[in-house]
């Protein structure tokens, strides 16, 4: 399947990208995901363990499935207002 | 849901104040609170001053966590009209990046609408901050949650 | 006493909401609120409407009523500027009776000191709202201390 | 001695003036003021028993002793904001 991971604040700087596609084995979580992603991009690696998921635009977890087309987002600590 | 008494956008540009709080007159209302959220100057630990924010966010999460904040704000107290507006983009230090303004029958009711809008949009909206400073550089804004 | 950075007035006139704005934004405020008091439409006993406030100040003594208040706001929050206008005669009910904009560092400040402000106006300052009615009779509002 | 009093509101309202003048004895207080004034304007009467007193722009008790020359105002309970 395929996913779309969008990218905002430190982390779009610091990959150059806002948004990635990546294909991963059916039945993978946003973790399977989180560390495909580490290895695409290891300059994220340091700024991945405070960051929250938002699938399809509703936060969720970790061990949450994906299903293909899904839009995961990583939200780091929000500091709107 | 009343969404026709409801204003609630992310907008590039300056927020429009005179027309918000017009929105929110109404003969149904008795008190009526305004917030903008500005930013303090300050220096960082190189000397140089602060000179904007930019604000980045997730619109199609950010602008429905908006409404659900808006409706939340609803079922807790008798608004009459509300709206919320946030910035994006370089934001000048003397400009609002976010207002509220909630018009209820009683004025406890607009003053404790407004505060928790405020308080849940700092702690849970998809919206980020950078702040520029006067050589250029810039850095984002992510309190952890010890220090938020 | 920072006098500069208050302004306090008792006005016949509509109440000059965006030169209240202007007035309080400073480089040094994190947040402004601003708070409109307004009067709610209403039938009397008889079935008529309500059509409007006339205001009547004790104005020697409720001009420095309202200064202390706002010492008083000063001495507990850091208050950078704040607004304090009260409008007298007669009033619609779609404007605005009472502003009050309190710019603070952190917007918990402004908040607090704007809801002190307005609820001791409302408690103690020497001004008394009569209800003008549609068939022209009026009411003077007196409230007795177990009322308010 | 003499003082002014002023009236506000209802009081106002009722007697159709917003400022009386009081000739009174030395030492008269307060209360001793608004006696004569209940003798001078009956149809202020029933309403003089829930005011405050403000002398010279400040609130103070009753019993407070008066001079010359002072401005007593009659402090119906207020209604601003």
């Amino acid at each position: 399947m395929h996913i779309t991971i969008r990218l905002f604040a430190n982390l779009r700087d610091r990959a150059g990208l806002s948004e990635i596609g990546l294909d991963l084995p059916e039945k993978s979580t946003i973790a399977h995901a989180i560390e495909q992603l580490r290895l695409r991009l290891p300059t994220l690696a340091d700024h991945l363990n405070h960051i929250a998921f938002a699938l399809n635009r509703s936060y969720t977890q970790s061990n949450t499935p994906l299903q293909d087309g899904d839009e995961l987002a990583l939200i780091p600590p929000v500091s709107g207002g | 849901m009343e969404l026709m008494d409801d204003w609630i956008d992310i907008l590039p540009t300056p927020l429009p104040t005179t027309e918000a709080l017009l929105f929110v007159s109404s003969p149904n209302s008795g008190g009526i609170v305004l917030f903008l959220g500005t930013t303090r100057t300050e220096k960082n630990a190189q000397g140089h001053d602060l000179a904007a924010l930019d604000y980045e966010a997730y619109p199609e999460m950010a602008l429905p966590q908006l409404q659900t904040l808006a409706q939340a704000a609803r079922s807790q107290w008798p608004i009459v009209k509300q709206v919320i507006l946030h910035r994006t983009g370089r934001v000048p230090l003397s400009e609002p990046s976010v207002l509220i303004a909630v018009a209820s029958p009683h004025r406890h009711e607009a003053f404790a609408a407004s505060r928790f809008i405020i308080d849940a949009i700092k702690a849970d909206v998809a919206i980020w901050k950078k702040e520029i400073w006067s050589d250029g550089s810039g850095t984002w804004i992510h309190p952890m949650p010890s220090t938020k």
